[in-house]
């Protein structure tokens, strides 16, 4: 074993950070800088000991015992390929957010007490110990108290944002529904451990293997639900529109665009590993429901990501947008898995398209949750119709953030591009074989993964153009001013990523070959990926195949920017005259600007039978019916699955604890009454022997 | 020297409470409570690692076994506690007006007479002893409980006394029927010596210990506070006094259970196991499910602690329902963890109380403004008691429910698992409406030493057990759990 | 089966592409004019304008940033780039690793995304809204463009474009099945979305309430203008050359000089056809009401969903 | 006295056992269920009295006594005087008819046998009816505990449910210790002094029956 790169280390780290809180006693903010420091020690570490295990031999496990702590399970450590990979994934944010924290609390909440620094010092190095340690767990006690540690640091982070009511609700949703979810967790491994005798991993796919098929589906289900709801699979998915926007910024982008993904960590821990039959494919229930609820919650995902005006809401639905993309790659992969007639190699491409689009997704997420909180820190506004003509005041920002637009919005020559391509790919090719309803199924999960990748670009020009561009429209974004160094470090971190795995994703595909290999028992990613060279992405290593290079792309594409740059210029170099906007003659103020709701009006009509707008216009008129004095207009968009199954679910369940409680008796007599009840019934139902 | 310990332990209170007769300054008392129960706590653990060493000892009717062993360490820990609590509880209690300054004596006194009878409780292998031991900690609880002397109290304290008593005098049938069904198999002589009758446990006449049993479950339920008999439950609790409300759900309840355990046994040597966990298991569910909806429409802190613990009744309940090693471990150990993170939670609750003036929750906001540690360790008693790790609880209900999965109890499994969802929210979201917002009603003053020291002992204790379970207590906890199962 | 098609031969089609493109705005616009019996301007009249444009001087809006200036260099960079991914004068994939037909859906994309942040930038209603309707309908036609493609990939097996034509082989329209007529009707329908033509937009108006891409452009001038219509040319003969490579892959064989030519003018020939098409459409039916332009493409969808439907049922 | 004497005094006494019970349910004046428990008490007094003799068991006779003297005669005593005290009204309310307790209470009984019956071998244990009788009892003052309104008639049901255990206690064979006949007696004295005294201080402080009070609920 590596020394140097152990887990251990990033343990220490994010346990130094942890207790830096205790300086909180003396300095806040140094308990602050200390902490995020040893988040980032504590995140190239993590960096360290993953590409150790990607980059080494093919199928190394690194296994570590850890302290004896309860008598009844052996806590152990075990890192392969795929716990590598999004230790990987975490650790690549966590650098962001680490080194993007410390300025945006300052500049975000100057006056914040000292209490509060060390709790989000503590909480946010509990965050990223857990959130690793998830995915390093070798047996099902340590993923559980990880998993939970995870949602509880987050919560805590979630909560210590803000003295706000709206803060504590979120986070009561949050733990409420995750904690829901780790229930049924709970019960599929444990109903693992009871067969295994043993918590590790071993013994529990030991146990799996002599498990009937029944209890092998409803077992992954179990888990799937378990896990669905931490990953915000529509339509459980109603906490995470609400939880992610009230954290700090680098804190929403840490759950955004990592702690979704330990859940999608979990379904291909317990659906390729744990649970999978020794031989054969997968039953085929599962692949068909990961593969459908992940095209349902990129579609609608999207589609309420568009109607949204608070920044990071918006960016939080597409996060639950995107974990539906990456689960269509994972439901496609789990279809096409072990089966020769069909699959072959294809698996192989659906499960990269999927794990691929995890680490993108990790990095433009990411970028635009950090971005939309250097907006966030200079102007204390998270909603958009208030912004306006930032790109003047915060240029850098700016550009980062129409970076990342670009990218998440699935456009070459970003890195969002290649993942969905790789994902189009794979479902043609799976269309192309499953003959059929199935393959009638996965293209149109295809088509709908085209609409969401349209949508994406129309939510994003939307976001870009309503915040950043036009005229400021209101003071805070009048004074704004450009993002502090740190923040811009953290954030170009994350773009450079993007471009790298845009440009040249060819190079990323040997991190991803101990994964797939792995997981699948077949060749690697880049076997199959990058068959053809590593500046060419083609879908199997046969002569034939389509291939697409992003380098090329990218060389034409900055060639031809050159040119055109000429064409721009001119053939005389006059000046650029300056002149207002062409407002029909009108003089030209911020009030012309078209707003965020007036953009996304068009889709919302279209998609009425989904959105069920709700709107109320109030007209003050002037003793005319024509002429308006005010009008007042306020609309909203409700999310369906909130508001016909939460609401109802909590409504129902409020009203009658209330009647319950209300109609209980005070009397002493009832009391009595009840004791009485109860032993005469008892005696009646166990009292009576067998003669 | 172990053995003359059982004679001295219940003698500790029962001489402290005497001395304490001598004076009446505040000071003096709390200087004594505090040596009191320090003592009481130091002699329990001395006495913890001769019986962890050597085994059971007896001495005459007084008998302390490794099933004993847990619930009395469980009472030492929370008495200190609780007496390091009461000392700033009671400062500001008199300044208040709460409490008048003359009559603390008899308060002190009758603590520690509570304790004392609970002690005996415990230590009790007489039944008969047993009996009496628990009828004499519902005589000085009521009293507890009654103290403040106003409407609820006296109602509270009259409804507990009259219900409890109901509930052990069935209790006491249900010991005289299991004495018959031994004096018959051995005579007179010992044949109320649990010792004694676990000998001959197998040849009981199974249909009298039926009868015998279900009248114990139903009598010391009620004690424990086993739905649907425990109505009484969140009435006392609610209107007692807060250490006295941490030492009836800390450890009264507690006591009531290890009666239920001793005849559980008792039932399981003679009618097979089966009987005693399905009576066991139903009672339990129907705790688990009637504290539900009382949890979330509640208003007022402690009622919606007392309710509280009435789930958690029902999950050691169902613990020992679902049997087997596993379970009884599980619920052994939830006794420890609830006792332990509730009297945490009464503490935390009685001075957010005392800071606002109200149990009513609505009026309680933005304690982690005024009060940040005092919010955080109500903060960490909720999510504790809603079963988040890392905390204790979490592991001990996590042993129960494994001890349900490994006996295929899927239907209580599932609305053990519901109910326990819907209480976490609705725990969850009393806990941060209190502990965030914008404070009303308060101002931010100094948090005093005293009750935080109490709380931070207990919740280290808390934290720590979720994180492990050291080797000894644990050789302690098997060894319990071979005594209860066989 | 056609051999691949080195670079040089890849560089000559996307020139041939950007140049011809204004030819076939204008070929277009003179049928239109013919048909509502004008004499219309000449068929090069787009070149002029370009020339036009180029040589004027720039105004700029005083609220823009300063991505205004680039993004008509952006825009015209990635609708090009496009032009690359459509095999012209001869079927066959390229002998290097390029891209492919989502690639190409791709990077029109990128061009209009990039067009309607730009029309936020300058403030003001008109480019709100134009990218507002734009970005609406936009996303409503990728999908069933990606249909249409998918349906002919799935026989290739390959999202190539040049090596889909490949496979396609010359023997087109009477090989044709069910599935591709429905696919080239989905086209059909597509086509005047995707060109910006009436009856989805109207290029010809200025009129805000009706304009759709043209309210993007309000705010550009001189040779941003200039590149913006280029890019717009550029655009409209790269989906016309997709269609034709997609039902009509009609090339010649070998690599001479003969061969070459003889592709360049089938590919003439059938730009033209389509463009006729589009002249007919656009002078027979009036534009359709916003909202009525998703029922509109529906047709499209189902088309394209039931021509997939019988490739691989 | 051999064994099937004893047997039938001891189910003789439990019949009118049984009927003071009856007449417990049904009095309609606090003072005549207080006489009731009292003639209750005596009847078991009466049947340590006898069972002391058969078995020849001292304890049996000093348990017959205290209970004679604490349960016949003081704990009666003391409930009067409470009563004269209060100056409350004599009628004892009903939570629901009378009649509808004695239908309940007749249930009661007939599942005490039912449940007696499915006994095999152990009846021996006890002396003859002994067990039902008690059950019985015990119930049964249980459920005039819960329909009866004032605290005076919840303690006179709690003596009448003591007065089952007992009678059962005594009537186990082997008999039972001493020393916890004694602490139980002694602890059901403390019990109702305690309860006593509530009942006075809640008199006194707000003038309401405390088993009236019901605001605590919920």
């Amino acid at each position: 074993m590596d020394v140097y790169w152990s887990p251990n280390l990033i343990a220490a780290c994010y346990a130094a950070g942890a207790l830096s809180a205790l300086l909180a006693r003396w300095s806040g903010r140094l308990a602050l800088t200390v902490g995020h420091l040893a988040a980032l020690a504590g995140a190239i570490a993590g960096i360290g000991v993953a590409l150790d295990v990607l980059l080494g031999e093919p199928g190394r496990t690194l296994t570590q015992p850890l302290p004896d702590l309860f008598p009844f399970a052996q806590l152990t450590l075990a890192v392969d390929g795929l716990s590598a990979f999004f230790v990987l994934v975490i650790s690549i944010v966590a650098v962001a957010a680490a080194i993007y924290g410390p300025a945006y609390l300052r500049a975000h909440t100057p006056n914040a007490g000292p209490t509060r620094q060390a709790a989000q010092a503590f909480a946010l190095n509990l965050f990223l110990g857990c959130m690793v340690f998830v995915c390093c767990a070798g047996d099902a006690l340590s993923f559980l108290l990880c998993w939970e540690g995870m949602t509880l640091a987050s919560y805590v982070l979630v909560v210590s944002d803000d003295r706000d009511g709206e803060n504590a609700r979120a986070g009561l949703l949050y733990m409420v529904m995750t904690h829901g979810g780790t229930a049924l967790l709970l019960v599929a491994f444990l109903c693992l451990t009871e067969r295994a005798g043993s918590f590790d991993f071993a013994g529990l796919r030991a146990a799996a293997a002599e498990l009937d098929a029944t209890t092998r589906t409803t077992l992954f289900f179990l888990a799937l639900g378990g896990f669905a709801t931490k990953a915000g699979v529509i339509p459980l998915h109603v906490w995470l529109p609400r939880a992610h926007p009230a954290a700090p910024s680098h804190v929403s982008a840490l759950m955004s665009g990592v702690m979704l993904k330990v859940a999608i960590y979990g379904i291909l821990r317990f659906g390729f590993d744990l649970l999978a039959p020794v031989a054969g494919p997968l039953p085929a229930s599962w692949g068909w429901t990961v593969l459908v609820a992940g095209t349902i919650s990129a579609v609608l995902g999207v589609l309420y990501a568009l109607q949204q005006h608070d920044l990071k809401r918006l960016l939080a639905f597409h996060s639950v947008e995107n974990i539906g993309i990456i689960l269509i790659g994972v439901g496609l992969a789990m279809i096409l898995w072990r089966r020769d007639d069909t699959g072959g190699v294809l698996a192989t491409v659906a499960l990269t398209a999927a794990l691929l689009h995890t680490v993108n997704h990790a990095a433009f997420k990411g970028l635009l949750f950090l971005g939309a909180g250097s907006v966030l820190c200079r102007t204390h506004v998270r909603n958009m119709e208030e912004l306006g003509g930032l790109a003047r005041r915060m240029p850098w920002t700016a550009g980062l953030f129409l970076l990342g637009a670009v990218a998440i919005s699935a456009l070459p020559p970003l890195n969002g591009f290649v993942s969905e391509w790789l994902t189009f790919q794979a479902l043609l090719g799976g269309a192309g074989r499953l003959h059929g309803p199935a393959g009638l199924v996965i293209v149109f999960s295809a088509a709908m993964l085209a609409l969401t990748g349209g949508l994406a670009a129309t939510c994003f020009a939307k976001a870009f153009g309503v915040t950043f561009l036009g005229r400021a429209r209101t003071p805070h974004a009048e004074h704004a001013t450009e993002a502090p160094t740190a923040m811009l470090v953290g954030m170009v971190w994350l773009a450079v990523l993007c471009v790298g795995l845009g440009v040249a994703p060819g190079y990323a595909m040997r991190l991803l070959d101990a994964p797939t290999a792995g997981l699948l028992q077949g060749p690697g990613a880049s076997a199959v990926v990058t068959a053809h060279g590593p500046l060419v992405l083609s879908t199997a290593p046969t002569p034939g195949a389509t291939a697409i290079s992003m380098t090329m792309v990218a060389a034409l594409l900055i060639a031809l920017m050159a040119v055109a740059w000429v064409l721009r210029r001119g053939w005389r170099h006059s000046p650029v005259r300056s002149a207002p906007t062409w407002t029909c003659g009108m003089r030209p103020t911020a009030r012309f600007d078209y707003t965020a709701t007036a953009f996304a009006k068009p889709l919302r009509l279209v998609f009425a039978a989904l959105y069920r707008p709700r709107r109320a216009v109030s007209r003050e008129t002037a003793g005319t019916a024509y002429v308006l004095s005010r009008i007042h207009y306020a609309g909203e968009v409700v999310d369906l699955s909130e508001t016909q199954i939460y609401h109802r679910v909590q409504r129902g369940i409020t009203v009658l604890a209330r009647t319950i409680r209300l109609r209980s008796t005070g009397r002493i007599h009832g009391y009595i009454g009840f004791v009485l009840g109860a032993l005469f019934l008892a005696l009646l139902l166990f009292g009576v022997g067998q003669k | 020297m172990a053995d003359t310990l059982l004679w001295v332990l219940p003698l500790v209170p029962t001489v402290t409470a005497l001395a304490m007769l001598m004076t009446r300054r505040r000071r003096i008392l709390s200087l004594l409570d505090v040596g009191g129960s320090a003592v009481l706590a130091a002699l329990t653990l001395v006495l913890a690692r001769e019986i962890a060493a050597d085994g059971p000892r007896s001495l005459g009717v007084l008998r302390l076994d490794e099933l004993g062993l847990v619930f009395l360490l469980l009472l030492a820990v929370l008495n200190l506690a609780v007496s390091v609590y009461t000392v700033g509880w009671l400062r500001q209690a008199v300044a208040v007006g709460n409490m008048k300054a003359r009559s603390l004596r008899s308060y002190f006194v009758l603590v520690h007479a509570f304790v004392a009878t609970m002690v005996v409780t415990i230590l009790a292998d007489n039944l008969g002893i047993l009996w009496i031991a628990m009828e004499g900690t519902t005589i000085t609880s009521a009293v507890l409980i009654g103290y403040h002397g106003h409407r609820h109290g006296l109602e509270a304290a009259w409804k507990y006394i009259i219900v409890t008593t109901i509930g052990i005098s069935f209790g006491l049938f249900g010991t005289v029927l299991i004495y018959a069904a031994a004096a018959d198999v051995m005579g007179g002589a010992g044949a109320m010596s649990w010792t004694a009758i676990m000998q001959v446990a197998p040849q009981l006449d199974p249909g009298i210990v039926r009868i015998g049993f279900v009248f114990v479950i139903v009598g010391y339920g009620t004690k424990a506070g086993l739905a649907p008999m425990h109505l009484w439950l969140p009435d006392a609790h609610s209107q007692a006094p807060t250490p006295v409300s941490a030492l009836l759900s800390g450890v009264l309840i507690k006591c009531a259970l290890l009666a239920i355990i001793r005849f559980q046994t008792i039932a399981a040597a003679a009618c097979g196991p089966a009987f005693a966990q399905q009576v066991l298991l139903v009672f339990g569910l129907i705790s688990v499910v009637v504290a539900t909806p009382f949890i979330l429409a509640q208003r007022d802190i402690k009622r919606l602690l007392g309710y509280h613990s009435v789930e958690h009744v029902g999950i050691v309940a169902l613990g020992l329902g679902f049997g087997g090693a596993i379970g009884t471990y599980g619920a052994l150990l939830h006794v420890v963890n609830h006792g332990v993170t509730k009297a945490l939670a009464f503490f935390a609750a009685g001075t957010a109380i005392a800071r606002y003036g109200s149990r009513d929750m609505r009026a309680i906001r933005g304690l982690a403004a005024v009060a940040p540690i005092g919010a955080t360790l109500l903060m960490l008693a909720a999510l504790s008691l809603a079963g988040v790790p890392p905390f204790s609880i979490f592991v001990s209900e996590l042993m129960v429910l494994r001890a349900g999965i490994g006996h295929s109890h899927w239907v209580a499994i599932a609305i053990f698992l519901v109910m326990v969802v819907v209480i976490f929210a609705g725990l969850l979201h009393h806990a941060g409406a209190m502990v965030f917002g914008e404070p009303r009603g308060a101002g931010r003053r100094p948090e005093d030493w005293s009750p935080l020291a109490g709380m931070v002992l207990l919740a280290t204790i808390m934290l720590l057990f979720g994180l492990t379970i050291p080797a000894n207590f644990d050789a302690v906890l098997r060894r319990a759990v071979e005594i209860v199962v066989g | 089966m056609t051999g691949e098609r080195p670079f040089e031969l890849v560089l000559l089609e996307l020139v041939l592409l950007v140049l011809l493109g204004p030819l076939v705005t204008g070929i277009i616009q003179k049928l239109k004019a013919r048909l509502q019996c004008r004499q219309g301007a000449g068929i090069l009249q787009p070149y002029r304008d370009l020339a036009k444009l180029l040589r004027k001087g720039t105004v700029q809006a005083d609220t823009a940033s300063g991505f205004f200036h680039s993004i008509p260099v952006l825009v015209l960079a990635a609708t090009v780039a496009a032009g690359a991914l459509v095999p012209v004068l001869r079927a066959g994939a390229p002998a290097f690793a390029l891209g492919d037909a989502l690639m190409l859906l791709g990077l029109l994309a990128l061009a209009r995304f990039l067009t309607a942040v730009g029309a936020f930038d300058a403030g003001g209603a008109f480019g709100g809204m134009g990218a507002s309707r734009e970005m609406t309908i936009a996303p409503l036609v990728e999908p069933v463009l990606m249909m249409v493609v998918f349906s002919t990939a799935i026989a290739a097996g390959t999202t190539e474009l040049g090596a889909l034509a490949a496979h396609r082989g010359t023997s087109w329209i009477f090989a044709w099945r069910a599935a591709d007529f429905l696919g080239f009707a989905a086209m059909l329908v597509l086509l005047p979305a995707e060109t910006g033509r009436i009856p989805v937009d109207n290029p010809d108006t200025h009129l805000e309430l009706t304009m759709l891409h043209e309210g993007m452009l309000l705010e550009h001038s001189g040779p941003g203008l200039g590149c913006m219509l280029l890019a717009s040319h550029t655009r409209q003969i790269v989906t016309l050359a997709l269609v034709a490579t997609l039902f009509f892959p009609i090339a010649a064989d070998g690599a001479l000089a003969v061969d070459l030519l003889l592709g360049a003018g089938a590919f003439a020939a059938k730009i033209l056809v389509l463009a006729i098409f589009l002249a007919l459409v656009e002078s027979s039916y009036a534009k359709l009401r916003l909202f009525r332009v998703p029922q509109y493409l529906g047709i499209g969808f189902v088309c394209a969903f039931t021509a997939l439907a019988l490739r691989i049922l | 006295m051999n064994v099937e004497t004893v047997q039938a005094i001891i189910d003789d006494l439990g019949a009118l056992l049984l009927f003071t019970m009856i007449l417990i349910v049904a009095a309609s004046q606090i003072s005549r269920a207080i006489y009731a428990v009292a003639a209750q008490s005596l009847f078991i007094a009466i049947a340590g009295a006898v069972l002391a003799t058969a078995t020849g068991n001292m304890d049996l006779w000093v348990i017959a006594g205290v209970t004679l003297v604490v349960k016949a005669m003081v704990l009666p005593w003391v409930l009067h005087l409470v009563v004269r005290r209060m100056n409350v009204r004599r009628e004892v309310e009903p939570v629901i008819p009378i009649a509808a307790t004695l239908v309940l209470a007749l249930m009661v009984v007939v599942m005490s046998f039912h449940l007696s019956a499915s006994l095999g071998t152990v009846r021996q244990a006890i002396t003859g009816n002994a067990l039902p009788v008690g059950i019985a009892l015990t119930l049964t003052g249980v459920l005039v505990m819960a329909t009866r309104k004032t605290a005076l008639t919840q303690m006179v049901g709690l003596f009448a449910s003591e007065n089952g255990i007992f009678f059962t206690a005594m009537a186990v064979t082997q008999g039972m210790p001493l020393i916890i006949e004694i602490g139980v007696i002694l602890d059901v004295i403390l019990a109702a002094l305690v309860m006593t005294i509530m009942v006075l201080r809640v008199r006194s402080t707000v003038d309401a029956d405390i088993a009236d009070l019901d605001r605590l609920k919920g």
